[in-house]
């Protein structure tokens, strides 16, 4: 039995784990389309201000997949699953053959129409190559402007007020735009960036952006000109679901799952941050959110690729700590 | 160029299928893709399919250079041996066994160059072999210095200045050595080349064929190209039974007469040995 | 056999070919040109690439006039079904040419007038409806001899082009000139004159030796909601007539929710963003790949603000004293890929406004339910029914082969001709007359120029303000040219595999058979060891036809021959 | 000089927090099949390398076939330190042809990388797929070769100078360098080619600044200055060239062509002149001729040339004709393996030939050796009018080393011992002297008539079989061999001279010996070298006093049986411990440490 997980987050190692575990003969070949051993993502920028070091950042190792007998496969993206003839092709032409296969590839920001043109000019804050990019860049970076949605925004302007950066932030609605953060936290929060300077530039977004003389010229639909040494834009994260176009596996925004975390095609899982789960008692598909529920959602399909049959239940919250604020952020609104 | 449809394509498939000639095929050549041997390496092919040589009786032999690589392409009993050893070698395996089909491929540096010494005995004695005589006009394997048949003038690794000698011309040289059947072929015609293959391992004694095989790798002067240039079937009237007429022509440099130069009927080196060991029979062995 | 309007437009150069009706021939170009196999009225579309690509964007003009009748508005408001087939965006191999965009350059640089001799034949045909079927109904008779007059119940001609796609996706002019080509061909069109009886259509079959019925399909889906009679619902195709008629321009938008994922759905949204409106949502039944609307519509109603919402259903509209105040609706799961409602799963929107762009459905014109299918063409004696009016709602391209269908089957009643068919012309091509190279094959995509979005405001601007020339003939040197065939002549080959060292992609392999298909479709069962191999074959499927392979063949072997398919009248 | 500049780096192995330090010693190993260009850059990046003033070695392994299913190799290592030798493993392999590049990955060490083609067209079996076989230990860079050479070139020609942009850019090496390279290599054919291979270089790099932004860094001392580049060969062509070479005659022959393709262009230019003639036999024939004739000549082959020649080697013997004869060692016997090398010609240069057959036998170590060595070659067969064979081998004579070589030119070079004007009227050509050398009379010159021969002759010439008068010919013949040690050079100690561990080899084996002694001495144990080019004859006491002070030799060389521990075990009477090591790859100093430690190990128990 060879099973195939592609994405090497906390979903797809904890998966591989778990495979490996209950099926020690079986094979297990994950891929990652990072060039680095799996790390823990949510720790980047604890990583960047120093905070957390490289050893607590890497939750695996050379020796971890010799141990486990797990062949890992780094830096090769997968372009696209075959479901009927139960292959995989990677973007650089090979085709490998799976029994069963896990997809858990998460999600990653992404650029709409108007900002794609820029895509070239905007810093992605997402991965750890990204992050020891930015460290390079950090010596000659005074001011960053920062554009995006959701606690992944206040992520970010935390890291880099934590390296001592002048911070503008840009966003479309009135505050700060966190659904998932209870509403009473909210007046924290909004105090909590007050108190660091951080220039609110609310109502608005980025339309275009220049490159001069090694800054970056920001202008924005309200007809603001804003001037930066690095510009950190995205308009939503999106699950990374490009393998599975025209495949037929069901996709919405991320793939449908089951509470088995099947996908519509046979052999086919899902987890992690790039599924939609169906909750019944919701009554509709959500998208994951938090690393404990990725492990968790990791945990049961592998547990269910290797035979055995459980069904996922939901980590309703999460704590994170912002800014020096604790706060409860909940799986939905 | 004539125009083609689907249904042609279709028919032409058919055609290779049914003339069986693919299944003579042994290990994929290692040739330069372009390379003028695979069209006597097709004649090979298509001619031991149309003779019905079983490839058991079948013997290839070859010296080294490019052409060397020859026997290892068809299905068949091959012997790869020296430079330019490739004919004395196929003399004593056909001396040995005279019922085995015996055939030479060489190129021009091993033919007329290392091994010219060799060529011209197997010639005279009209041994009953083949001999494909790959001519690249180029030292191909040790990439790209001049040949005993390079032209006047040509620009090689080793000739930096040109090449300041004459060409040989193994056409001529075979019908002065006294082979019994001297043919010439241009690589871009696979028709003709497996024709005269055909030809040439049917017929009985020292048979030649001269390939002109050019080499797309390092031969820049004798191309596809320029031998198209200078290229011309024998006259139809031509009839292949003067000797001096069959040198006259194969000496003509334009144009450069391609078919069957010469072919005589002669007692081959092992109808000789059936007339020694005919008349030694019944004498008293010692 | 004798010639049809196909070959009346564009003169061909004479070169050394040979004409094929067997099947295999046919149906390569449906499998290697596949832009051309894709569109309803199989647009010639290499054909009309490769004149811009030699800067004659006249002879690119009158490809398409001829193929398709109507290249300024289908230049922009085309649905494009050629460019998800174009072979340039396969795996691996970049994007689809932007071949829509270039017909638009074709009539924007090559319009010219036509210059046929036609001689009429002293028939008359009626046609009903002067939208994309009856017009091109009318202009395909109009170039056999008839006499044509079109009855159109609306102010202006145009149909659907005119009154149900907003003005900055395709403005008026663009409209009139398509129509004015074809009234150039004496057809006469009467606008104003509604039928809508039996009797009507009795008294036009006596006057006319044919009458065409192409009403099309205005009115809305019957879908019936509770709330719709309130202030502030709107059909959406009615939404866009009525804007286009200018009759909305003093209303007041604030939060619209659109229902639907075509076209007209899109084209709503927009419409009222230009009308004012700042919250607008677009909510859909479906996930957003499932959209009808073209990605450059979706991404400029992004880049509007628009926001989206999907796997929704509309359950009710809310309304308070008359007026709409917002919608209710569900949310849906896909089981075996249709969605379904999920119960419980119910939620609001506020808004003022609420537009159903859910499709549209033909009216129900007495006396012609009975029409009965012949040959594939509904017809009654000399009545024909042609376009949306019979098919129910379809986009302006399967309109206008629709009413092509419907003209070839009237001209066959009235003329007596046995038929059509189909000649696959095969013309041989010298290496040197290929006029790209492998590099071109690396441009990418050349993006259609926009205004800036802050100048959207201006209901009828333009969006969209073409390509110049030099854009135009940038883009066109990308397209493959699929029309022409690369053939190796398995009896000459040498197996030498020169052409598989040259190949770009994987288009050349060793194959041990060909499979012919029942529908003449060719398939190479390739070999997997070199024993095996019976020939080496090229892929035309995968092939991007860059040459390479002509160019590496030392015995010359592999021929070039460009296909171009003529369908012809049978006497 | 200036300490090394310093920024910033990422390091591969350890991705973040790990050791700070620069890569200062790398290998790139290119792998294709031949014609992917696989040569081309190792010459490109061994001359970017060269013009920063890295120290380098370049070694290129191929296979006998011009195209198809043969694959070659190309490994450039470079240094901002001296290089002895191509050392174990690499940093980087650059895979041109995937499948044929799979069985290199076991030589990529922990922390490197391989870069693969990610555009080769249809469906990649997984056997066939290098990514595939890339252990989570190294990086894997995916780089679309065959598309972007497309791209920049209209066909899949350029896919290694896409390759080239790529390691350029993943090792933060200074572009401008590797563009000079191209226009030196391209430039000269034409524009477009320049041009082509300029957009593929960028293609490549460009590709990878957007899809690897983060690039390893490289130690480059400021203060370097460009160097030279040499192959063995080049060096070998070039000494006699300078030292007074008027005729080369040749055959081609893997892997000493190159020689007599210099000798081609080169001799024109001085009077000289190269003839290829139809074969080994016929190359010897010429040599003599001309030497006969009063010209200095040679002629250059491998293994199967050299075998040929041995009836004619015998010949000169005989007739005391000069001749410089290279033998550039491949792997034998027969036709072997023309493509890898071995030590294994030393027993027929020594005693190939019929009869008491006396000869030089050379082998120089270093390309710097080749250039000298040569140059003591024609002297040595010019003065004392006997065959020199000079054993080269595919190592030293193919790759491409950074090295200062001291020109000596003299271009009428002559050391033949001319006979005294009182001798002319009774002249003979073998008159027996103190040293068994002859005063040689050439065609032309007035004084005295002879003729030569292979059969045993008297003083004079003629033919004769009188034990006596071949006994005192013989006699003559050896002491040629004695007398020409007072022309030799002494053999050098390197290494540690108080050690007791001693080391005695021969040819290119020495570099990675020197390598093999500094990494023992690294781990504390200490040995020493002896150098010496002479094989026969040789400086004695220099050997002999070496073995004295040695408490264990240790003999390495590349052939099964021994063949040089076999020459110093008779002529020495020592028992040294052989190391026979079968290699067709540079051999690996880690060996030698190994053994220099194991030897030591025994020593002291």
């Amino acid at each position: 039995m060879r099973y195939v997980i592609v994405g090497t987050g906390a979903a797809g190692a904890t998966a591989a784990r778990t495979i490996k575990r209950m099926d020690r003969d079986g094979e297990v070949v994950i891929i990652g389309d990072e060039r680095f051993f799996p790390y823990n993502r949510y720790l980047l920028t604890e990583f960047l201000s120093g905070a957390v070091s490289a050893a607590e950042l890497f939750h695996t190792s050379e020796e971890f997949f010799e141990a486990m007998d797990i062949r890992l496969r780094k830096g090769q993206a997968v372009e696209r699953v075959y479901p009927n003839d139960k292959t995989i092709r990677f973007a650089h032409n090979e085709v490998m053959s799976y029994d069963r296969l896990l997809i858990a590839t998460g999600r990653s920001p992404s650029l709409g129409p108007v900002l794609r043109p820029y895509a070239k000019l905007i810093q992605r804050y997402y991965t750890f190559e990204d992050i020891l990019l930015i460290q390079k860049r950090l010596p000659e970076v005074r001011e960053v402007i920062v554009s995006g949605r959701g606690l992944s925004a206040l992520d970010l302007i935390q890291g880099m007020y934590r390296v001592g950066k002048k911070i503008t932030y840009i966003t479309r609605g009135q505050a700060i735009d966190v659904s998932t953060v209870e509403s009473h936290l909210m007046g924290d929060l909004d105090s909590a960036l007050a108190e660091r300077e951080i220039n609110f530039v609310h109502d608005d977004r980025i339309v275009a952006i220049e490159c001069v003389d090694n800054r970056y010229l920001v202008k924005t639909f309200q007809g603001k000109e804003l001037w930066g040494d690095l510009v950190f834009a995205w308009d939503n994260y999106t699950p990374n679901v490009g393998c599975l176009r025209n495949t037929g596996i069901e996709v919405k925004t991320g793939i449908l799952v089951d509470l088995r975390m099947r996908s519509s095609a046979p052999e086919v899982y899902a987890a992690g941050d790039c599924v939609e789960i169906y909750h019944p008692t919701l009554k509709n598909y959500w998208i994951n959110f938090g690393w404990p529920n990725a492990v968790e959602q990791g945990r049961i399909a592998g547990k269910n690729m290797a035979g055995d049959n459980e069904e996922y239940q939901i980590h309703e919250t999460t704590l994170f700590n912002i800014l020096g604020k604790p706060l409860e952020a909940r799986w939905w609104d | 160029m004539s125009l083609l449809t689907k249904r042609h394509v279709i028919e032409g498939l058919q055609r290779a299928k049914t003339n069986k000639a693919q299944q003579h095929r042994d290990v994929l050549p290692t040739w330069c893709p372009g390379c003028g041997h695979f069209t006597p390496l097709q004649g090979v092919y298509e001619a031991t399919e149309r003779l019905n040589i079983h490839p058991k009786n079948l013997v290839l032999v070859s010296g080294i250079g490019c052409s060397g690589r020859f026997p290892f392409f068809v299905k068949g009993f091959g012997f790869h041996s020296l430079h330019g050893r490739g004919i004395p070698v196929a003399t004593g395996i056909k001396i040995a066994r005279p019922e085995l089909t015996v055939v030479v491929a060489g190129g021009d540096g091993d033919g007329v160059g290392i091994g010219g010494g060799h060529f011209p005995h197997a010639a005279r004695n009209n041994i009953d072999i083949t001999y494909l005589l790959l001519d690249n006009s180029i030292y191909g394997l040790t990439k790209g210095q001049v040949s005993p048949t390079s032209p006047f003038g040509m620009i090689s690794a080793t000739t930096p200045y040109g090449n300041i000698g004459y060409p040989l011309n193994p056409s001529t040289l075979a019908l002065t050595y006294g082979a019994t059947f001297v043919a010439r072929v241009f690589s871009r015609d696979r028709d003709e080349c497996t024709e005269m293959v055909t030809q040439a391992i049917a017929h009985k004694g020292f048979s030649f064929v001269h390939v002109l095989s050019p080499c797309v790798e390092f031969n820049k002067f004798v191309t596809y190209g320029s031998i198209r240039e200078t290229i011309a079937p024998l006259p139809s009237d031509y009839v292949p039974d003067d000797h001096v007429h069959a040198i006259q022509y194969a000496e003509s440099a334009s144009p450069v007469y391609h078919g069957v130069l010469f072919k005589t009927a002669k007692p081959t080196y092992s109808d000789h040995m059936q007339t020694v060991f005919e008349k030694m029979k019944g004498s008293p062995t010692n | 056999m004798s010639e049809t309007s196909d070959a009346l437009f564009v003169a061909e150069p004479e070169r050394a070919h040979l004409t094929s009706t067997d099947v295999l021939d046919r149906k390569w170009i449906d499998v290697n040109i596949p832009c051309k196999a894709a569109c309803p009225v199989m647009t010639d579309v290499p054909g009309y690439i490769q004149a811009i690509l030699e800067g004659d964007f006249e002879t690119a003009y009158k490809i398409n006039r001829r193929d398709n009748v109507f290249p300024h508005s289908l230049g922009r408001v085309c649905n494009r079904p050629c460019e998800p087939a174009c072979r340039h965006g396969r795996e691996g191999l970049g994007e689809p040419v932007a071949i829509c965009h270039l017909k638009r350059a074709s009539a924007d640089f090559g319009y010219t007038p036509l210059d046929l001799e036609i001689v009429p034949n002293g028939k008359k045909v009626c046609v009903v409806g002067a939208g994309p079927a009856g017009l091109t109904a009318a202009n395909d008779l109009a170039i056999k001899g008839y006499q044509v007059v079109v009855l159109e119940q609306y102010d202006e001609p145009g149909g659907m082009l005119r009154y149900g796609i907003p003005q900055f996706r395709l403005p008026y002019d663009v409209v009139a000139a398509d129509v004015k080509s074809i009234t150039d061909l004496g057809v006469e069109i009467r606008c104003n004159q509604r039928i809508d009886s039996e009797a009507q259509i009795e008294l036009l079959k006596r006057e006319y030796d044919a009458v065409i019925l192409s009403g099309g399909c205005m009115l809305p889906s019957s879908v019936k909601l509770p709330g719709m009679d309130a202030h502030g619902f709107y059909w959406g195709l009615d939404f866009m007539m009525q804007a286009n008629r200018e009759l909305l321009n003093d209303i007041k938008l604030n939060k619209v929710v659109v229902i639907g994922g075509g076209f007209t759905a899109v084209d709503c949204t927009r419409t009222s963003y230009r009308l004012g409106a700042s919250e607008i949502t677009l909510a859909y039944r479906r996930t957003k790949d499932k959209m009808s609307a073209g990605e450059p519509e979706i991404d400029c109603m992004e880049e509007e603000g628009i926001e989206m919402e999907f796997l929704v259903s509309p359950v009710e509209i809310l309304a308070k004293d008359g007026k709409v105040t917002g919608i209710r609706l569900v949310r849906n799961r896909l089981e075996e890929g249709k969605p379904v409602a999920i119960p419980g799963s119910e939620f609001v929107i506020e808004c003022d406004a609420v537009i159903m762009a859910i499709g549209q459905t033909n009216e129900d014109l007495p006396g012609t339910k009975e029409v009965p299918e012949v040959n594939e063409v509904p017809q009654k004696d000399n009545f024909f029914l042609a376009g949306d009016f019979r098919n129910g709602s379809g986009t302006v391209i399967e309109a206008c082969a629709d009413g092509r269908k419907v003209a070839r089957r009237a001209h066959q009643y009235l003329s007596g001709i046995k038929g059509y068919q189909d000649v696959v012309h095969i013309e041989e091509i010298k290496l040197d007359q290929l006029p790209r190279t492998r590099e071109d094959d690396f441009i990418p995509l050349t993006t259609m120029p926009h205004i800036p979005v802050s100048e959207r405001l201006a209901k009828n601007r333009e969006v969209e303000t073409g390509y110049t020339r030099e854009l135009a003939q940038n883009e066109a040197r990308r397209c493959y040219l699929c029309h022409y065939n690369f053939q190796i002549d398995i009896d000459r080959c040498i197996y030498c595999m020169a052409c598989i060292d040259a190949m770009p992609v994987d288009c050349i392999k060793l194959a041990k058979d060909i499979d012919v298909g029942a529908d003449g479709s060719l398939r190479y069962v390739s070999a997997a060891h070199w024993e095996e191999a019976q020939a080496i074959t090229i892929d035309n499927d995968k092939c991007i036809r860059c040459g390479n392979c002509v160019r590496a063949c030392p015995v010359d072997c592999i021929s070039i021959s460009k296909y171009t398919l003529e369908t012809v009248e049978v006497e | 000089m200036k300490p090394p500049s310093s920024t910033s780096l990422a390091s591969p192995s350890k991705p973040a927090g790990g050791t700070k330090a620069k890569r200062r010693d790398i290998s790139v190993r290119f792998c294709g099949i031949a014609g992917d260009g696989v040569v081309t850059c190792g010459r490109i990046l061994a001359g970017a390398c060269a013009s920063l003033g890295l120290d380098l070695m370049v070694n290129d392994i191929f296979s006998a076939e011009i195209r198809g299913k043969g694959k070659s190799t190309t490994t450039v290592r470079f240094s901002s330190r001296i290089v002895h030798s191509m050392g174990d493993g690499v940093e980087v392999l650059v895979g041109l042809a995937g499948k044929e590049s799979i069985e290199e990955i076991k030589d990529v060490r922990p922390g490197g990388c391989v870069i693969y083609g990610s555009s080769i067209p249809g469906d990649l079996p997984e056997d066939d797929s290098l990514a595939a076989h890339v252990p989570p230990n190294i990086h894997g860079f995916g780089v679309p070769l065959r598309k972007l050479a497309n791209q920049a070139t209209g066909s899949n020609q350029g896919k290694n100078i896409v390759a080239m942009g790529a390691l350029c850019y993943l090792y933060s090496l200074p572009q401008e360098a590797f563009i000079e390279q191209l226009r030196k290599n391209f430039g000269r054919k034409s524009s477009r080619a320049l041009e082509v291979n300029i957009k593929a270089f960028t293609l490549g790099f460009e590709y990878c600044k957007e899809h690897y932004p983060l690039s390893f860094e490289l130690e480059v001392l400021d203060t370097l200055e460009p160097r030279p580049l040499y192959t063995g060969n080049d060096a070998l062509a070039h000494g006699a060239l300078d030292w007074g070479l008027k005729f080369f005659a040749g055959y081609p022959i893997t892997p000493a062509t190159k020689i007599m393709e210099i000798c081609a262009k080169e001799l024109p230019k001085n009077g000289g002149w190269t003839i290829q003639v139809e074969d080994e036999i016929a190359a010897i024939s010429n040599v003599m001729g001309a030497f006969f004739a009063g010209k200095r000549a040679m002629t250059s082959t491998a293994g199967p040339g050299l075998s040929l020649m041995s009836e004619m080697i015998g010949l000169a013997v005989m007739a005391e004709i000069p001749a410089v004869i290279v033998d550039v060692q491949r792997g034998g016997p027969a036709t072997g393996m023309p493509t890898k090398v071995e030590q294994g010609d030393l027993n027929i240069a020594l005693y190939g030939g019929a009869g008491d057959c006396p000869r030089v036998v050379m082998a120089p170590s270093t390309v710097r050796e080749c250039y000298t060595g040569i140059q003591l070659a024609l002297d040595l067969a010019e003065k004392y009018q006997t065959p020199v064979i000079f054993l080269s081998d595919l190592f030293l004579g193919q790759r491409m080393v950074t090295t200062s070589i001291p020109k000596r030119v003299e271009r009428d070079r002559c050391t033949r011992k001319k006979p005294f004007p009182g001798e002319l009227g009774t002249y003979e050509r073998f008159k027996i002297t103190e040293d068994g050398v002859s005063p040689l009379l050439i065609p032309g010159e007035e004084g005295g008539f002879y003729t030569i021969t292979g059969l045993e002759h008297t003083p004079s010439g003629n033919p004769n079989f009188e034990s006596n008068v071949h006994s005192m010919m013989t006699e003559k013949r050896y002491r040629k061999m004695k007398a020409m040690c007072v022309d030799l050079p002494p053999a050098d100690v390197l290494g540690d001279k108080d050690a007791l561990i001693g080391i005695v080899t021969w040819g290119s084996t020495l570099g990675s010996v020197v390598e093999g002694m500094e990494l023992a001495r690294e781990q504390g144990v200490k040995s020493k070298v002896l150098k010496s080019i002479m094989i026969n004859p040789q400086h004695e006491d220099s050997f002999r006093e070496f073995f004295a002070s040695s408490a264990r030799i240790i003999v390495p060389e590349v052939n099964y049986e021994g063949q040089y521990a076999a020459l110093l075990k008779s002529r020495y009477g020592i028992q040294p411990v052989e190391m026979h090591i079968s290699a067709v790859d540079p051999v690996s100093p880690a060996k030698i440490a190994n053994r220099i430690i194991e030897v030591q190990d025994e020593l002291t128990h």
